[in-house]
């Protein structure tokens, strides 16, 4: 089913309320919902919740022969489908184009832009490499599922654990997570995903802005932009334009300012100003979404000691 | 690509090509015409072709592109569909066009209501994949044409064959219909389907009462000699021809390029097969063009 | 008049001459004694009228099951004939006569497009059929408020929260009345229409009923007020 | 990848003997191909691409209708013998409906399709051999079908696609390069200069970006030009089939045989 589009006095509210640059849900244009990450219990199971958004990701591990041709290399597969679960709008069988974008932005941040370091997980070389396998669950659908299940994605890499390995002549002795502390994965950089909706007018700020939001960052100005752009959109957001697909732009960047994937295919065009200054935003925006990360982690690692002195 | 008012003139805007995203004039001086959409106070192509003004509007009329009817016009389409009270005709355009039960002529009469039974039995008149020709009569809410065929001239097509050229190639014209001295009748469509058939006579046409509905309304074709067929073909394929190299048709020019044909004797098949024939053909029938 | 909370497959004390149920409650016909017992297929409060004859369980859902005489907010989904189809958020799309508006002739029909949205009543629910609406009153044909709803913005909710909005007594249109004038259309079907002077103003009305709303946040009075205080502020 | 090879060596060459900033040949073929209402051969050194357009047009499926403006459809197929190593990929491959997803979201903004309710335009993508800018080339053969076929663009799209190799910024990168060095594309709009696409799948600092970034975006107006010249030479020798095109003011080169072809230029 062709989830339906909005009514026309949603769509004309939510565009003049974007056009004064208030949103519906009182976020202000640049703000990220609220993200949410619960570790464990396993290592390398994680549920990021972005607003009313929920991914799971879980990771899991074993030892297999690599194929002939990367011999040196152990192996990432990605597995995530989007079931009905998530949202009335989604059916099994026949991916959507939305299902293809989000499972080859995921293919693109993870594993293209080589974030985690393949040659760390070979063991033998050409007869023992790991393969991780990530499974993503897409749990709730309430807009942005791209964003939250890289997220997701990220921070299961980052909490997983393999178990310590040592090579003894021909034999592969793998250790219990009782023997030997199982090692954190290597991994080269974290790739954080923000994606925009982008509308093709101007937005004037309320003279007397209010304060609809709580929290306040500073964003890069950019004079004279004829569009505006919207972060972490909701999916209201994303259908107001009249197009079969919505006009996104998402960034892959990491927060020392490197881009790992862009991606804005089509849509509202913009001006190579407006696209740097979006990439500005970003490269802002990424590091409140890093400090979320690396405290969860941080959280979770003292609890994980806290049982573990128990 | 300014338009220029003042050593403007007619014909030097006329001949002016422009393609999309090309500036032409300002939108406060002129008016915008199709081909053409207004962004910054400027009017701006968006397809490319031949820039044209009439007054103060300007337009730009693209050189390939589908068929744009216009209320009035003859054209000869296909049947896709048997819908209620209606079919659908492929005619070229952008949608296909409606014929709506009550715009054909029914047996028993040209002026009668139409019936329930009528309704029920509109595969004996139109079956998907018939082709006819029709005029189109209106337009609905949302640009489709509904087209009739309540006259004599229009309806089923019988004993012939259908040839598609670029709808710009067909202009508008007083007649539609003619009858070549080859024994060949020609239905040039505007939308750019032309029909090649064998010659009816006209009483045979028009029949006693007036209307036959057996005959109109037949899947039969004719009895066509071998002589005939020869000449449909060779008509085709003239058209063909001179479809590709992009030369306007109506009856004259497709009169000289048949007289033309035979009298060279090339076969049917020379035309589409051997391009110095075709290129030959159409230096030939260069003289006798349609004026512009 | 009392409630407890009851779960489906209860037996429900539910006894009158004159009995009359409501949603929420299956009159079981047991195989040997005549008296039918009354047992519950939702999970809600019971509730029953002052004298006892009418029963029914007080539940939340976000599906919504259309029920004759119910005002709905709808969303033109296509043209169907001489009417329309409409989205009620049920599990079928209701039709709405194009005469069915206050003084619609067959020569003047209002002409509503696509994705437009309509303040409607259920003029017929039945479990085979497609819901029907209308937007007039059939026997008066006046328009009573229903009619095609232009600008404003419409914010989802329970079906539970659409029903406390109906109820006078409830506080929260009262209380963001107070601060600021708007209008509201409330369909049962968990769809308020809003519309104020300011898109911020609406603005405020859809986050307090999404912050009221039992299956949200579920705030009373007091925690909307100071919501409202925070965010006017 | 393993391969060594130079990619830009000592004197400013790159491994098929460009410069930094060269574009490879371009070929464009705006000849009528069969009953298709619009169509384009697009040729940028080795990466050949052939997109024909049908419509607008009744749509195939009731369900596919939009009844404010036309739906469009794109459907992409990549030749098994258009790569070295010979590969049948299916419809279904991820690849392939992310490629037709961008063409499609790309020019959803760009076509007016407001002008044609309830139709539908189809758009064919046949990729004949690959080379390197792939999305690029099919952007541009898009483009030229679509205004082969006469139907209303607010602009043309020109896509290119760009590298950088240490510090040194390429444009139209070939197979051998892509698989060495970050690369990006472009589409531009060259009458606004506004961007409609920007793909980049390596690893780059936002400054490197940057620079590539704008490179590409001043190569898209290049593009351009070419592009309207064989738009404008198809167009001109069509109106002067038609014995429109009587010179006035601009000279004209009439030759004897009207031949459509348009090959190299």
């Amino acid at each position: 089913m062709r989830p339906p589009s909005p009514s026309i006095p949603e769509r004309e509210f939510a565009l003049s309320a974007l056009q004064q640059s208030m949103r519906i849900d009182g976020r202000t244009l640049l703000e990220i919902r609220p993200i949410n990450l619960t570790f464990g219990p396993a290592l390398g199971c994680v549920e990021c919740e972005l607003g009313k958004t929920r991914v799971l990701a879980f990771i899991d591990s074993k030892m297999i022969k690599p194929p002939e041709e990367r011999p040196l290399e152990g192996i990432i597969s990605i597995h995530s489908e989007i079931s009905p679960m998530a949202s009335s709008a989604y059916e099994t069988g026949r991916p959507s184009d939305e299902e293809v974008a989000i499972t080859r932005m995921l293919e693109k941040v993870l594993r293209r832009s080589d974030a985690v370091d393949r040659e760390s997980l070979c063991i033998v070389a050409g007869q023992r490499v790991w393969h991780l396998r990530l499974t993503l669950h897409f749990l709730a659908d309430a807009g942005n599922m791209l964003d939250c299940a890289c997220l997701a994605a990220v921070a299961a890499l980052r909490h997983f654990r393999r178990p310590e390995v040592e090579v003894v002549g021909e034999d592969v002795i793998t250790y219990d997570p009782s023997e030997r502390p199982p090692i954190p994965l290597a991994m080269h950089h974290t790739p954080y995903v923000l994606t925009f909706a982008l509308f093709p007018f101007a937005s004037t700020p309320a003279p007397q802005q209010t304060k609809l939001s709580s929290t306040h960052v500073p964003t890069p100005q950019l004079a004279n932009s004829s569009i505006t752009a919207v972060l972490d959109p909701s999916p209201l957001e994303a259908s107001l334009l009249p197009s079969s697909s919505p006009s996104l732009l998402s960034l892959a960047l990491t927060p020392q300012r490197e881009l790992c994937v862009v991606n804005k295919a089509g849509g509202v065009p913009v001006s190579p100003e407006e696209f740097l200054w979006l990439v500005k935003v970003a490269e802002e925006r990424v590091r409140e979404v890093e400090a979320c990360l690396e405290g969860g982690l941080l959280k979770a690692k003292a609890e994980a000691e806290g049982i573990g002195s128990l | 690509m300014e338009v220029d008012d003042t050593d403007g003139g007619e014909t030097s805007l006329r001949s002016k090509i422009t393609s999309p995203g090309e500036s032409l004039t300002s939108s406060q001086a002129f008016m915008r015409g199709h081909g053409t959409y207004v962004e910054d106070d400027e009017v701006i192509a968006s397809v490319a072709g031949t820039v044209e003004r009439v007054n103060k509007l300007i337009t730009v009329r693209p050189l390939q592109t589908r068929y744009n009817p216009e209320v009035g016009d003859l054209v000869v389409g296909r049947i896709t569909e048997v819908a209620a009270r209606r079919w659908k005709v492929d005619a070229n355009s952008r949608q296909d066009a409606v014929l709506m039960l009550s715009s054909v002529n029914l047996p028993g009469g040209v002026q009668r209501r139409k019936l329930e039974s009528d309704e029920l039995q509109m595969r004996t008149f139109f079956e998907e994949g018939d082709l006819l020709v029709a005029e189109v009569q209106a337009f609905f809410a949302d640009g489709a044409m509904s087209l009739h065929t309540r006259s004599l001239k229009y309806g089923k097509l019988r004993n012939g064959q259908l040839v598609t050229v670029p709808p710009i190639l067909i202009l508008r014209l007083k007649s539609h219909f003619y009858s070549l001295p080859c024994g060949v009748d020609l239905i040039l469509g505007l939308n750019g389907y032309i029909w090649v058939s064998k010659h009816v006579k006209d009483n045979e046409q028009e029949g006693e009462e007036g209307f036959d509905a057996e005959a109109v309304y037949s899947n039969q074709n004719d009895e066509i000699d071998d002589a005939t067929r020869a000449a449909v073909a060779r008509v085709s394929n003239v058209i063909r021809v001179l479809a590709a190299h992009f030369v306007p048709l109506n009856d004259t020019v497709l009169v000289e390029a048949y007289e033309w044909v035979v009298e060279q004797e090339y076969t049917v098949k020379d035309l589409l097969l051997r391009e110095d024939v075709a290129d030959a053909l159409v230096s030939a029938v260069a003289t006798a063009r349609p004026d512009l | 008049m009392t409630s407890t909370t009851t779960l489906p497959g209860e037996i429900v004390p539910a006894q009158h001459p004159n009995l009359k149920l409501g949603p929420g409650l299956l009159q079981s016909i047991s195989g040997t004694s005549d008296s039918a017992t009354i047992v519950s297929t939702r999970a809600g409060e019971l509730q029953h009228s002052a004298n006892r004859s009418k029963w029914w369980i007080e539940s939340n859902a976000r599906r919504y099951v259309p029920a004759a005489q119910e005002s709905v907010i709808g969303q033109i989904s296509g043209r169907a004939g001489e009417g329309y189809r409409v989205d009620i958020g049920g599990a079928h799309n209701a039709s709405l006569d194009g005469l069915a508006f206050e003084g619609a002739t067959k020569r003047n029909r209002p002409n509503l497009k696509v994705n437009s949205l309509v303040y409607a009543r259920v003029s017929l629910a039945h479990k085979d059929m497609e819901p029907e609406l209308e937007c007039f009153d059939a026997q008066t044909r006046k328009a009573e408020g229903f009619g095609e709803l232009k600008g404003g913005f419409v914010v989802k909710c329970s079906l539970g929260m659409s029903r406390r909005l109906l109820d006078p007594n409830h506080f929260l249109l009262p209380l963001l009345g107070s601060r600021f004038p708007l209008e509201c259309a409330v369909g049962m079907n968990g769809r308020i229409w809003v519309d104020t002077k300011s898109a911020q103003n609406t603005i405020i009305v859809a986050r307090c009923i999404e912050a009221a709303d039992p299956d949200g946040g579920g705030l009373d009075e007091a925690d909307v007020n100071k919501l409202l205080n925070g965010i006017q502020s | 990848m393993g391969s060594r090879v130079e990619i830009l060596n000592d004197g400013g060459y790159r491994s098929d003997g460009r410069r930094q900033f060269e574009l490879r040949d371009i070929a464009i073929d705006l000849s009528r191909h069969g009953q298709a209402d619009g169509s384009a051969m697009y040729t940028q050194g080795l990466t050949e691409v052939l997109v024909t357009v049908f419509g607008p047009r009744e749509a195939k499926l009731r369900s596919q209708t939009i009844h404010n403006r036309a739906n469009i459809n794109v459907e992409v197929n990549i030749a098994a013998f258009s790569t070295g190593e010979r590969r049948k990929r299916s419809r279904g491959d991820k690849r392939i409906l992310e490629l037709g997803a961008a063409i499609k979201s790309t020019f959803e903004p760009v076509i007016q399709t407001h002008l044609y309710p309830r139709s539908q335009i189809d758009i064919f993508v046949q990729v004949l051999q690959q080379d390197g800018g792939l999305l690029s080339a099919a952007i541009n053969a898009t483009t030229l079908a679509l205004i082969t076929a006469g139907i209303p663009l607010f602009d043309y799209v020109c896509a290119v696609s760009s590298g950088v190799h240490s510090t040194h910024a390429m444009l139209d990168l070939t197979t051998l390069e892509e698989n060495d060095v970050p690369h990006l594309t472009v589409a531009v709009m060259p009458r606004t200069g506004k961007i409609t696409l920007v793909t980049l799948e390596t690893r780059l600092h936002s400054d490197r970006f940057e620079e590539v970034f704008r490179i590409a975006c001043e190569a898209g107006k290049v593009l351009h030009e070419e592009m309207r010249n064989a738009i404008k030479a198809r167009t001109s020798a069509l109106a002067r089939a038609m014995g429109e095109g009587h010179p006035a003011g601009a000279p004209s080169n009439r030759e004897g045989d009207e031949d459509f072809e348009m090959g190299d230029d």
